[in-house]
């Protein structure tokens, strides 16, 4: 009922490629934003987020990746989301947030 | 599980006490789930109700922040047409709802058929949900 | 969540009751799993303890087939080294072990470090089991 | 969580391959011993049952499988199962009815 982030850094692309596992909800959503936070200290590039495996978010990680996005923003980058399953894109939905962050292909399996 | 299936014409309750602590809120969306797929809902509603009641959870933790030591009281009711759920905790006496509590509220109504939040008293808050079997 | 991790010296408890409806083991089993995953038992230990809360709500439907308005009452409580389950029901008062009960008894023995099958009084029914953190 | 069970007879080795997903307890036990009974009246043949995906059996489930097989027995068959998850092979073992059924193959994911 934990999450796992795994990140590869594309060189020729310049982006971060991100998975991200498991449930995410106000026990473990400020580790996502240190995570996430990490990573762009690290490259200043734009975030790829595969959500495949993303089983749940809450308002408190949404929270954490709009944090995240205000960071991404300021060097004109950007986060994108894919693959998110029918419960997951129904919260980007009914919170707006599919206008703020990239939707990209859905999972409906 | 349809109602006819219980055999009796009572409502069927469920309670649940859990720390107000973080690390529970996974055990409460867990419990909320089996019990609503039992109860018979479709998928999307399944997932609705486990939200609803993590987003409940969570807003009665940022609101009793000082005291870990206090329990949440969950109560699932299974009414003739819906379901019925109380989720209470205490509140700080100081707590005031931030931007981001707002979020959890909103994602609530959304999710759930109808919402109500009550203080019953100035130590308390109760937020009572309903979602309609379909 | 470690026990350090509850930032509390005080037992963490958990407290779920139930319609005596065998609709509603699953809902017992899926909790358990939940507190027990959060309580940092390993895989093998999530499913024994899992298994056993199963068992022991199974036992205890059998052992009161006659009243299912009435509640199950299981209690989680976390001490320093070790999960303490507590499970009750009613009883019917006729009530008789058949072989097959005996079998849930025996899984729940070898799935958990210690269990104790009490009647608190005639017309009730407490099952408590132990597993020890490794 | 309930569970699914899938049957195909095989004309030429003269069993029933059967497939078993999901949980089985008290609630849905008595269903399983049904379906397996109707089988075992259409073709009176071994059972060979792939556990891949049954994620949990309780107590009523196995006196389920044990009914079943004494009616099996009675034609001189036999069931089998095989890819069993850890949890469920554990429960077997524990209720020594891994001697009383053949058990083949673990599952070890
Ligand atoms: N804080 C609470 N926690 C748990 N259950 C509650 C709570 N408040 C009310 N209930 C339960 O909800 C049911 C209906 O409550 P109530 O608000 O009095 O209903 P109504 O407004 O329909 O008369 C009752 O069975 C009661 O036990
Ligand atoms: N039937 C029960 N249901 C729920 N909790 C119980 C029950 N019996 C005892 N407890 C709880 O278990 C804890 C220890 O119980 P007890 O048997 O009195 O302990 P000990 O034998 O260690 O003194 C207490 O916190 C008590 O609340």
């Amino acid at each position: 009922m934990d999450f796992k982030l795994n990140s590869l850094y594309d060189n020729t692309k310049n982006i971060w490629n991100i998975t991200i596992e498991g449930e995410i909800d106000i026990y473990n959503s400020s580790l996502l934003k240190e995570k996430l936070n990490a990573l762009i200290q690290e490259h200043k590039t734009d975030l790829h987020i595969n959500c495949d495996k993303l089983e749940y978010i809450d308002s408190t990680g949404l929270g954490s990746l709009v944090s995240v996005l205000k960071k991404v923003k300021q060097y004109n980058g950007n986060i994108s989301l894919c693959q998110l399953k029918p419960n997951v894109a129904k919260v980007f939905k009914i919170t707006e947030l599919n206008k703020v962050f990239v939707i990209e292909g859905a999972n409906n399996d | 599980m349809t109602k006819s299936a219980s055999g009796s014409n009572n409502d069927d309750i469920i309670e649940l006490g859990l720390p107000v602590n973080p690390a529970y809120v996974s055990a409460a969306r867990l419990t909320a789930s089996s019990i609503a797929n039992r109860m018979g809902f479709n998928i999307e509603d399944i997932e609705d109700i486990k939200a609803a009641v993590s987003e409940a959870c969570t807003y009665l933790i940022k609101q009793n922040s000082q005291n870990r030591q206090s329990m949440f009281q969950i109560k699932f009711i299974l009414k003739n047409k819906f379901l019925e759920i109380f989720i209470s905790a205490k509140k700080d006496p100081s707590s005031t709802d931030s931007d981001e509590d707002g979020l959890g509220i909103l994602m609530i109504e959304a999710l759930m058929d109808d919402v109500d939040l009550t203080t019953p008293d100035d130590t308390s808050i109760q937020i009572i949900m309903h979602k309609k079997l379909r």
